[in-house]
């Protein structure tokens, strides 16, 4: 009960936010901060139980039809991402309270943001794959609502909308692969999928399953080739982007991927995929943050890198690369939270983002510029920091890794050198020198440094003392993710040890990519322009203004407005159907002599087929009537002739009036013509003959199906003694069919008051 | 309780006929529509109590033993579809109280829509197939009137195209079942599942079955029949378009559904083949339609296409989840459909058109309708935990189930593009500033507007939310349709 | 004189489709009213033909003298015509409306609302 | 020609045209005839009256609108439907009384009859209220 009131509290507030009258008031942040802060404390009092290797559950049925089941389960890895969760989103909250204050909309985004970190914890929480999903499709939602915030940006809506669109296109694929989870493990119960060792990996559906789950994870957590839409994100403001991309959202594809390792990982496929993309993406974004100017660019392309770096991990997937990856997991987080908002917090102190615009922060802000300068040193990975750790444990896994151990190493030495150069630039150019700004850089208030202090700290802290998060929290993480049970431990300095020297190497490149950065950039702008239509970000265009290209030609083929074309393409479809289905089923039966034919009755077949020729050649009025008039009172007369004297009457009198009608009608329209080709009309002749004929063909075929009288003798049987009529068809109508009377006559009201209103409707006003 | 199959009808005719009395008097007719309408709630609220665990009511009407009458049957999909007819009519009718203009009122456009709501439920009620083509002409002839009513030009463009093709589809038909009756001598849909079981495995059935795939595939608006609705819907007011939108294409997918689960169900390998390719070409086209246009209107229309591929897809995969995924996806498009076309309404009346491009600042002038327009688009986009996500979620889960990967790949990419168009909407018309000037002056929203908007988003939370008893109505109904034996027996009695 | 009615059923299906693809509005009408009648004498003769024979029971009888004609049809017939006039004469009148409000009995002519090259800016690619 | 004498021999006529429709609808249940056929010719009465004398003359011989008329007949049909209810019957039973006419046939009246004559109604309502609009439009 605990467990869910906590997890959720954040979907509360979202409701409450819009609404609550805190937000004027500098206290509002603090306060607001103080559930997901609440939250936070409540998982940290489960540290020591997840340590002992329980597991706490909370589950409802939700639909029972379906097996779904509303199911958050916490062990070690859903407790460190809910701490992380719950951990920065407190700060984040603290935050934007002072970051927007005053701002209008400020309870309106904190009702995104809210909103946002309950799925978010519901999503690392999650015991049940569509509980998961669920809260995964929301935090794609309230993400293109924080990002879309600034509503009056068109960039802002523009890349909300690109967001959206990718990771909704991922959750698509997700919720395939779920379904496909489902059929092959028959639960949705992510503790029994994952207890179920290969089942899944040895199904005939594994490759679909891996391919649409790692689609999923892929878009989410911006790996190669869909990394770009995180840089589109930072239209965000600043708290949104911290959010995002240090503890959360972005890390829901790699929480995803680890979550499900034990189901699907170890596998060639899964190796090899996962350490191929995860690799790109890392060598990709370490070397366009390099080239980056905007310091939020810049923070988000290193993130980029970073989730590659944990997608490569996980590919990885020894038990010394889940623990890699777990700590450098937490190690990011704390880093790229602080530089996210120390990145912030000096927008927020100069007005401007711009490196270049920018210098000499030190003095003016001190304790952002410290906040940022340990964040700076965790991404180049080099000092006291928890970061370090992760590196080091990270070349560790690369060394062991058996199949291609070398490439891997290579990879993290030279993702780590680039990112080393983006880490040394930025602390160079911000921190060190002549004060440069805009206007006059002030520190930001406590509520805005609260947290890249607190983070900053962390980092230091858990890297001196990393006792402190081995046993309780990494441990029984990296075990949820390997199946089993993984020792960690961890210390800052292992002595001068291959992977020290590898760091070092890495070091050496930082220097060579800070001298060549300058040099190179016009060489890898003119391979990016080569490139251009070929990038990423491009081709989602390029292919969104393919998709409304092709849609538009589509519409305009189908949708042009010409009755005849619709009607022409609906009747050669019904043609089409009919005839495959008669001559795929083996023909109809048409062996049967058909009766004799009386000299009056060809006579008035003849006189309806003339009619309806007539009809056609028709081209004024009078003959078109008269034509109509001889088909029908021709078809009277068959009706009269066997056996149907009522019908006989009524289509009599029905026929009087339609003439009576068309008169009335048709004087006020003008001269038939017919301007249609030559062409069109034998096409359309075509295709009227094969619909006659089909039916004509019909027509003799029910002849000979050998039909049944049941209900003939029952009529004529009941009519009289029980229904008191000696008209059959008259008794069918008012007593055995009635119903069918009774819908008749209303049709006829209604084509009356339509009839009525078509010739009287506003004819005041029309010409 | 049998007799209270007849409910739905005889309050519906009697709220007409009384309306219809009426016509002079504006106030009047709305107060006896509005009336019939929460009656018709009523009266299918308690037909959907009694059907809800399973029972199948039958009503032969005029006393007559099946299958010499006409037969009327109430299982839980009929039942379903009373339901969700009453309350697309009902929030329909206090719509169009606030939006109707005077002349369509003195025109009977009241009355018309009560006969329009008797006539489909005439459709979902009847186990009589002559009886169903009767209850189609009366739903058709009155949306033909309430489509004409405008009488301005391009009303009379959209009904034209409209009605032409429905008539059409009317003969085809009606010559269906004339070949129907000539080769098995019933019409009551019990009956003929037997009978048309016991016939000649020749081309006659299987083509006669062709005969009303096409007719009821143009009223469904399946590809390549659909040119219709995209002809016609977006040149009715508002109530009108959510109320055509909502519930009149579900009678061409009621009726599929009927007849190829009751009827024609001895060639399914063929027959249903057909269906889930037209399915698939269906979800597709009308997506490319929706995505190609920047009208919000235009883009609803054809967004009705695209998912009505989703609902015959059901039918097509024909295994009981499949089945229930489509009747749950009908119940939870008649709901978020009726309600953006609604909306689109409310958009046209604070914004003065209905073009993208035009619209604009809605989130920050109105915000309360940027939540209620959320909550059925992004249900349409299928977010979870929103109707349209379980919709979704069991066809694909089915379409999964019967290794139809081709299919699902489809299901998935155009849930996508729907997602797409709802978040363009979203974005151009309420996140965008607003342009400058409204192009022509707004007429204001209120009560009549908002209430059935707030009534019909809370149904799509609560259809979400809590979908369980109507996902495993839904199943139930599906099992129902899987085995015609219990609807045979209901109807006819135990067999001999 | 089944072949005969088929092959009569068969051309007013094919005459009347042939008109509904016809430009001019009054001739769609014609068509349509074709088509009803074929649509009637389908079910006429599809389900079978009895010369003379009306199925109605003589006065101081019980049942019709077989062989008399099957009396469903007919009254679905019967449904089916009434209806059909209904259908037609409405169809009839907005045919009349249509020109009135377009001034063309063009079906052509009648696509102002639908015409794909009237279109706006690309929407949502960001253009 | 003479229009008084126009005048009353389309008078004379009508008034055969509308006796012989009650007649047809009265004989439907045992003879060809019934509520349509008998609709229809009583509507043609006024429609020849119409065409003789205008159509405003067709509406003051009517007396009350032609909606008027399709409305009653709609109802007359729903109350013939219902009848059969209060007796605890499902819609549209038959229900009949005899009529003991000394000397004839025992003659049967039921809601067949009164349903039919709704039948009767809405056809006469409804064909004046197309025909009459029409012949009014100018």
């Amino acid at each position: 009960m605990a467990l869910s009131v906590f997890a959720l509290c954040g979907f509360a507030m979202a409701l409450a936010a819009p609404f609550l009258p805190i937000w004027r008031f500098r206290a509002g942040g603090w306060l607001a901060a103080s559930v997901p802060a609440a939250s936070f404390a409540y998982f940290l009092t489960l540290v020591p139980r997840i340590g002992d290797g329980e597991v706490v559950t909370a589950s409802w049925n939700w639909i029972p039809t379906l097996d779904i089941a509303f199911a958050l389960r916490v062990d070690g890895l859903a407790l460190l991402m809910a701490l992380l969760v719950s951990g920065t989103g407190a700060l984040v909250v603290l935050y934007s309270g002072a970051y927007l204050q005053g701002k209008p909309g400020l309870g309106r985004f904190m009702a995104y943001l809210f909103g946002f970190m309950g799925s978010m914890l519901g999503l690392v929480l999650a015991g049940d794959l569509i509980t998961l999903f669920v809260f995964w499709e929301l935090t794609s939602i309230t993400s293109f609502l924080l990002i879309s915030f600034e509503t009056e940006k068109a960039e802002a809506r523009k890349a909300a909308t690109q967001a959206l669109l990718v990771t909704g296109g991922g959750g698509l694929a997700l919720l395939g692969g779920f379904a496909l989870i489902g059929i092959e493990a028959g639960t949705y119960d992510i503790a029994e999928i994952t207890a179920g060792g290969g089942v899944l990996a040895e199904s005939s559906r594994y490759l679909p399953i891996l391919v649409l789950v790692l689609a999923g994870a892929f878009t989410k957590s911006a790996q190669f080739p869909f990394h770009f839409w995180l840089p589109g994100a930072m239209a965000a403001p600043t708290p949104v982007s911290a959010y995002l991309h240090s503890a959360t959202m972005v890390k829901a594809g790699v929480y995803l991927l680890a979550r499900l390792h034990p189901a699907l990982g170890d596998t060639t496929e899964w190796t090899v995929v996962l350490t191929a993309f995860g690799s790109v993406t890392m060598v990709l974004g370490a070397f366009i943050a390099v080239h980056q100017t905007d310091l939020k660019l810049i923070l988000a392309y290193s993130t980029v890198a970073a989730l590659g770096l944990l997608v490569l991990l996980l590919g990885i997937g020894t038990d010394l690369a889940v623990k890699a990856a777990m700590v450098f997991l937490l190690a990011h987080a704390l880093y790229k939270g602080a530089l996210f908002l120390a990145a912030g917090s000096i927008d927020h102190g100069t007005g401007t983002r711009e490196i270049g615009a920018l210098g000499g922060l030190a003095r003016a802000m001190p304790i952002t510029s410290a906040a940022l300068a340990v964040g700076a040193i965790s991404l180049a990975g080099f000092g006291p920091v928890l970061a370090f750790i992760g590196k080091e444990a990270l070349i560790e896994a690369a060394l062991h890794f058996d199949r291609a151990g070398e490439a891997a190493v290579l990879v993290a030495v030279v993702a780590g050198g680039a990112l080393f150069a983006v880490a040394a630039g930025m602390m160079g150019r911000l921190l060190i020198g002549a004060e440069r700004a805009p206007h006059r850089p002030h520190e930001s208030p406590w509520e805005m440094l609260a947290g890249p202090v607190l983070l900053s700290v962390l980092s230091v802290v858990f890297a001196l003392a990393p006792v402190l998060i081995a046993g309780d929290l990494v441990a029984p993480a990296a075990a949820a993710v390997a199946g089993e049970q993984v020792k960690v431990n961890l210390a800052l300095w292992h002595g001068v040890n291959t992977a020290l020297l590898l760091s070092l190497l890495s070091l050496a490149i930082a220097g060579g990519v800070l001298w060549g950065a300058r040099r190179l950039r016009p060489v890898s702008a003119r391979i990016a322009d080569a490139a251009g239509p070929l990038r990423p970000g491009d081709l989602y265009y390029t292919s969104l203004l393919n998709l409304n290209r092709v849609a538009r030609q589509q519409t305009r083929l189908l949708q042009h407005g010409y009755l005849r074309l619709y009607l022409a393409v609906t009747l050669a479809t019904a043609v089409a159907l009919v005839f495959t289905a008669i001559t795929a089923r083996g023909g109809v039966d048409l062996d049967n002599s058909y009766g004799d034919v009386a000299f009056y009755e060809a006579t008035i077949a003849g006189v309806i087929i003339a009619g309806a020729g007539l009809a056609i050649r028709a081209n004024d009025r009078l003959t078109a009537v008269a034509a109509l008039g001889a088909v029908g009172f021709g078809v009277a007369l068959v009706y009269a002739f066997f056996g149907a004297p009522d019908l006989a009457l009524t289509q009599f009198l029905i026929e009087t009036l339609t003439v009576l009608l068309f008169v009335l009608v048709f004087y006020r329209l003008p001269r038939l013509s017919d301007v249609s080709s030559v062409g069109t009309r034998v096409r359309d002749a075509a295709l009227s003959i094969a619909a006659g004929a089909l039916m004509t063909v019909l027509v003799l075929a029910s002849i000979t199906q050998t039909s049944d009288h049941t209900l003939t003798a029952y009529f004529a049987e009941t009519s009289k003694p029980v229904a008191f009529g000696r008209n059959v068809v008259n008794v069918i109508l008012v007593d055995f069919r009635s119903l069918d009377t009774l819908g008749e006559i209303i049709v006829l009201a209604v084509a009356a008051l339509g009839v009525v209103a078509m010739l009287k409707l506003r004819r005041e006003d029309s010409p | 309780m049998s007799g209270l199959v007849a409910l739905p009808l005889v309050v519906m005719l009697a709220s007409s006929i009384v309306a219809l009395a009426c016509l002079r008097y504006r106030r009047i007719q709305e107060a006896i529509a509005l009336t019939g309408m929460v009656a018709l709630v009523v009266a299918a609220g308690w037909l959907l109590a009694e059907t809800w665990d399973g029972q199948i009511l039958v009503l032969q009407a005029a006393n007559w033993p099946a299958p010499f009458g006409i037969t009327l049957v109430a299982d839980l999909f009929a039942s379903i579809m009373v339901m969700l007819a009453a309350i697309v009519g009902l929030t329909a009718t206090m719509y169009s109280v606030g939006t109707i203009d005077a002349d369509r009122e003195r025109y009977g456009y009241y009355p018309l829509m009560n006969i329009l709501v008797l006539g489909v439920c005439g459709a979902f009620l009847t186990g009589d197939l002559f009886n169903l083509y009767v209850w189609f002409e009366v739903l058709l002839v009155a949306s033909f009137v309430i489509m004409a009513l405008g009488g301005g030009r391009p009303q009379m463009e959209g009904a034209l195209k409209y009605v032409a093709l429905n008539l059409v589809s009317s003969v085809l038909f009606l010559s269906g079942v004339g070949l129907l009756y000539a080769a098995t001598g019933t019409l009551n849909m019990a009956d003929l599942s037997l009978r048309v079981a016991e016939a000649e495995a020749d081309g006659y059935m299987t083509a006669v079955a062709m005969l009303f795939l096409t007719a009821f595939g143009i009223k469904a608006a399946m590809f390549p029949l659909f040119f219709w609705l995209p002809a016609s819907y977006h040149t009715a007011p508002a109530p009108v378009a959510a109320l055509f939108a909502g519930l009149l294409t579900k009678v061409g997918v009621y009726a599929l559904i009927r007849v190829f689960t009751l009827i024609f169900t001895t060639d399914v390998g063929y027959t249903h083949t057909i269906i889930l390719w037209l399915s698939v070409a269906t979800m597709v086209t009308g997506v490319l339609g929706a995505v190609s246009h920047n009208d919000v209107k235009r883009i609803l229309s054809f967004h009705i296409i695209s998912q009505i591929g989703y609902m015959t897809l059901g039918l097509a995969l024909f295994t009981p989840l499949a089945l229930a995924g489509s009747i749950f996806y009908i119940g939870h498009h008649i709901i978020v459909k009726t309600n953006l076309f609604f909306v689109a309404g409310v958009i046209r009346r604070l914004g003065g058109t209905y073009e993208l491009a035009h619209l604009g600042g809605l989130a920050r002038s109105r915000p309360a309708l940027a939540v209620l327009f959320f909550i059925p688009a992004f249900s349409l986009g299928g977010i979870p935990p929103l109707s349209g996500f379980f919709a979704k979620f069991v066809l694909v889960r089915a379409a999964a189930d019967e290794r139809e990967f081709v299919v699902l790949a489809f299901a998935l990419g155009v849930g996508l593009l729907t997602l797409l168009s709802m978040t363009k909407i979203f974005v151009e018309a309420f996140l965008k500033p607003a342009p400058d000037g409204p192009p022509e002056p707004a007429a204001g929203a209120g009560f009549w507007h908002y209430t059935p908007i707030a009534g019909l988003a809370a149904l799509t939370l609560v259809l979400g939310f809590a979908a369980e008893p109507f996902l495993s109505a839904a199943t139930e109904a599906a099992d129902q349709l899987m085995e015609p034996g219990r609807y045979i027996t209901a109807v006819l009695g135990e067999p001999q | 004189m089944e072949l005969l009615l088929a092959l009569t059923v068969g051309i007013l299906y094919a005459s009347g489709l042939y008109l509904l693809l016809r430009r001019s509005l009054v001739k769609v009408i014609v068509g349509l009213a074709l088509l009803t009648n074929g649509a009637n004498l389908l079910i006429f003769t599809a389900a079978g033909l009895v010369r003379g024979r009306p199925p109605l029971v003589e006065a101081g009888e019980s049942v019709p003298q077989a062989p008399f004609a099957d009396p469903v049809p007919q009254a679905l017939i019967l449904t089916a015509i009434v209806i059909g006039f209904g259908l037609q004469a409405f169809a009839m009148a907005l045919a009349y409306r249509v020109y009135r409000e377009s001034g063309s009995e063009d079906v052509d002519s009648l696509r102002t609302t639908e015409d794909p090259s009237i279109n706006l800016p690309k929407v949502g690619t960001g253009e | 020609m003479n229009s008084l004498v126009l005048r009353n021999m389309m008078r004379f006529l009508a008034s055969l045209l509308l006796v012989a429709s009650v007649f047809l609808l009265w004989r439907g249940h045992n003879e060809p005839g019934g509520g349509f056929a008998g609709g229809l010719m009583a509507a043609s009465a006024f429609v020849l009256h119409a065409l003789a004398l205008g159509p405003a003359g067709a509406r003051r011989a009517l007396r009350v609108p032609p909606l008027f008329l399709i409305a009653t007949g709609l109802g007359t049909a729903l109350l013939a439907a219902l009848i059969g209810v209060i007796a605890g019957d499902p819609i549209l039973t038959g229900h009949w009384v005899t009529l003991d006419t000394p000397g004839a046939e025992r003659l049967k009246v039921g809601t067949p009859l009164l349903f039919d004559t709704g039948v009767y109604l809405v056809v006469v309502g409804v064909v004046l209220n197309i025909i009459l609009p029409l012949m009014e439009d100018e």
